[in-house]
Formats: C-alpha cells, structure tokens, sequence
C-alpha cells in the first residue's frame, strides 16, 4: 500500500459494542461531507459503514472489551474505507443476492454494503481477524 | 434515546400500529424487536409500521421485521410499512423486501 | 493508568490539517451524547475540542503529513479527552485568564478549554509532543 | 461549504453587514479575515456582524474579529455584533469579549 502514503488518513477505533456504531456513521458521514460527496452518497457510506461495524461486533471476538478499527483512506477521486476487527471469524469470498422470500433474518448486511457502495471486499485471516474494506468513488462535477 | 416506541391501537382498522422513533440499529433493535414480538404473540391483527419518525434502520431492523412478519404470516396476518422515508425506502428496495411486506405511502 | 482499563476508550487520529477538525467536533459531540451529556454540555465539549485540535495543529509540527490523537476515555461519571500532537511546542503550566481589552488576537484557545471543561492540563514533553488532557464531569441526575 | 459570508451595506444606518452562515473555524477563518479586513480597509463605517446563521465560530474566529476591531479603532469606528446564537454569546461572556465589541439584540 505504498501509494497510500500522501493520502490523508483518519483511523477510528471503537470498542465492540453496539452502543457505539452510531458514532461510527456520524464520524463517517462528516468525513463523507468534507470530501466533497452529496446527500446521497452520504447516506449510502452511513449505511454501509454501520453494517460492517455491526459484522465486525457480531461476527468477531464477541469480546466487549476488544476493539475494532475503522480506517479512512481520502484519495482524490474515491473515499476507501476499511473496518478491521480482531476476531476469528470466517468471511466468504462472494457476496450473494439474499432471497428475501424465505424469510431468513440475517445474511443482508454485505449485500447492502455491496449494492451503495462502489467495490466491496470481506478478507478474513485465520487467527488475525476480518477485514471489510469498500470504496465509494466521487462523481466527478461535484 | 436514541429510540422511542409508540403503540397505539387503531380502532377503525382493528390493527396495532407501531411508531418507532429515531434509529433501529445493532443497538437498539433488540428493543424493537421485544416490543413487535411481544405484540405479535397477543394479538391476532396486522401489524403496521409507521415510518413517518423513524430516521434510520439496518440489517439487524430490518431482520427483526422479518422474524416478525414470519410470525404473523402463521396466523395469516401480515406488516404493512407506511410513510417510510427515502432512504428507508432504498433499502427495502434493493433488498427486495418492499415485496415481501405491504409497503405503502411512501413519503 | 491501570485504571483505565476497564473503560471505554475511542481513538481518533486526524491529520494536521484545519479541514478536519470539524470531523472532531462532530465524532465528540456523537460520543458526548451517547455517554449521555445534556445538549449545553455537548456543545461545550465540541468547542473545547475543537480549540485543542486547533492548538495541536497550529502549534505542533506544521508538518501537514504528520496526523494527531485524540483519545476518548468513557468513565462512570465523567468523560476524559486526550488531545496529543507530535509537534516540540510548548505548553504553559499555568492558564491566565486573557486580558482582551489589549486586543490581542491570540491566547483565548487554552483558557475557553478550561472555562467549559470541569479539568484541564496541558503537558509537553520535548521530543515527544503535547498532550492537553481534559475532562468533564456528567452531572448526578442527567 | 462549512461557511458562505454575505456582505451588504445598510443605507439607512451607513454601515456595513457581514453575514456570516455556518461555522468560523481554523479552517475558515482565514476566508473570514479576508473578507472583514479587505471591507475594513476600504470603508470608514462601522461593522455589523449579523450572526444570524453562524453556527460555531472558535478563537481564531474571534482572533480576526478582533484584529478588525483594532484597524477600526484607529479610524473610531466599532465592530457591533447582532442576532448572535446562544453559544456564541456564551464564548463572548467568558472570554470578556462582550465588554470590547458592541454586542446587541441577542437571541
Ligand atoms: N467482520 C466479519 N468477521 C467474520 N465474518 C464475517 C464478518 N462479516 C461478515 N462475515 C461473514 O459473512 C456472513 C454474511 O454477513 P452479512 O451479509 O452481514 O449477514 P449476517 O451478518 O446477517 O450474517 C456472516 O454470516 C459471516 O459469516
Ligand atoms: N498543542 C500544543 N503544542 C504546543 N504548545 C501549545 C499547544 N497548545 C497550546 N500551546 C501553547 O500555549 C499557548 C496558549 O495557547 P492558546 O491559549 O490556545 O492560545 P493561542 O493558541 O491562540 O496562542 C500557545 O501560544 C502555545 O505556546
């Protein structure tokens, strides 16, 4: 990630409680502003970024006294974010269209994340935790 | 708070309507989700979902609405969304779930 | 600090630039409100912060690539704010109350901290940078 | 924008507005400065800050409010300060700042 270096960075880190995703999506949505995106695009980057918090404290450590770290990269034409948790479990490797007809009451959140935002990747490495890093681009003309 | 919930009764249409007001999130929707479960078990109505005050759902919300719906559907019964916002709104859309509950009055 | 442990801690690393102290404004008054502050007492928390960050920017480095901390510590009855830069600048150990008839433009930042904050500290160690550490206390009954 | 300023000159009162909306910070101050330096500069009336829409102002803001008020003093002109916000007015008391601008009409 070399060409990451005269990118800004902000790095968020939160405990593993739900209590807190909400500071997520505003720390999220105010950075969203500065950078430039409009209300919709905000919104979007507010909604996935709660999801991967919610995956980082559902489906990681389950440790309340563990964190999680949210870090965002501001390039020129695209905000990258990535949302790491410490814990063990498993990502898969494609992101499905949940059939919503069978009435299952979990499996939306990545597909949400996928749909608003531009490019999604859930990395998990066995023993160091699970990394869902997303990328929403900047229309140009804003 | 970062939820209220509203109960109310309507009389007119024999249903329970429930308010939710401000955000159902990995926070705050095991309270919404006791509040609609419990509701479900005593009653035999449908169940409507005022949007108009609620700013703000996720995964975990709408997967409540969903255990919830799975519920009434037993009994024949059903959720109907009204005057949901926009952004709520998206969602149910590109989730498919604006097909699976009753949508209506979109604002 | 051994007794922090078992708190709540919330990191946020910015970069040195004015642009985003407004996202540290915003991320403090999420966590202000979450820890549950009245509304007069999460504005007091975004200005004092706000006023740290500019000092952190302003007289640290000038090296707009570095980045500054700021820790959030959640305790029972008070939030506690660790603002730390990487810059050699040098903090005074006393606060003087500004005497603004001398229509000084500079000054006022260190003194509003310790007028809306319940404690205030500000601690440079050459070499390492500058720490202002305040903390407000929540009132019994909010 | 985190802050757009308006400048407008009052015939009745012969004196210049500045309306500043949204937040006078680090960030966008120096804007602020220009702007009431450049007006300060060019005219010999006193200066209203109509603070109507100004939401947040720190002390660098009050920094360049109070280098314009040292140029004006030199032409015994003031700087007078109307509609400001609660919060502001707070900033104002502690800092004694109200003692050295005029500040009227607050909300
Ligand atoms: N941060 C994570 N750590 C480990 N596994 C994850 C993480 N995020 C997602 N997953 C895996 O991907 C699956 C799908 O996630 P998602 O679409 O958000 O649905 P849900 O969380 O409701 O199961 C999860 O069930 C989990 O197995
Ligand atoms: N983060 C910091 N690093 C180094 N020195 C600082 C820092 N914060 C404050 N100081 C010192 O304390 C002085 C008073 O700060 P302040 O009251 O904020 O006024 P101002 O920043 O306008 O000078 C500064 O001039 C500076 O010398």
């Amino acid at each position: 990630m070399n060409d990451n270096n005269n990118k800004d960075h902000i790095k968020l880190s939160l405990p593993n409680k739900p209590e807190f995703v909400s500071v997520a999506r505003l720390t999220a949505s105010s950075i969203a502003s500065r950078v430039g995106f409009n209300i919709e695009d905000i919104e979007d980057i507010k909604v996935a970024i709660g999801e991967a918090c919610t995956n980082a404290i559902q489906h990681s450590s389950l440790n309340e006294n563990d964190s999680y770290e949210i870090e965002f990269i501001l390039d020129i034409d695209k905000l990258i974010i990535n949302i790491r948790d410490k814990g063990n479990g498993k990502c898969k490797k494609d992101i499905k269209t949940p059939n919503v007809e069978e009435l299952k009451e979990s499996g939306l959140g990545l597909f949400i994340i996928k749909t608003l935002m531009d490019e999604v990747e859930c990395i998990s490495c066995e023993d160091k935790g699970t990394e869902i890093r997303m990328v929403k681009r900047i229309e140009v003309g804003v | 708070m970062a939820l209220e919930i509203k109960k109310t009764f309507d009389k007119e249409n024999d249903r329970w309507v429930i308010k939710p007001n401000g955000e159902i999130d990995i926070y705050t929707s095991p309270e919404f989700k006791e509040t609609l479960l419990d509701l479900i078990e005593e009653s035999e109505t449908d169940i409507v979902i005022n949007g108009e005050n609620l700013d703000y759902i996720d995964s975990t919300g709408l997967g409540v609405l969903i255990s919830g719906l799975k519920k009434l559907k037993e009994k024949e019964r059903n959720i109907i969304i009204i005057n949901i916002k926009k952004n709520i709104n998206k969602l149910l859309d590109i989730t498919g779930l604006n097909k699976v509950f009753i949508v209506k009055e979109c604002k």
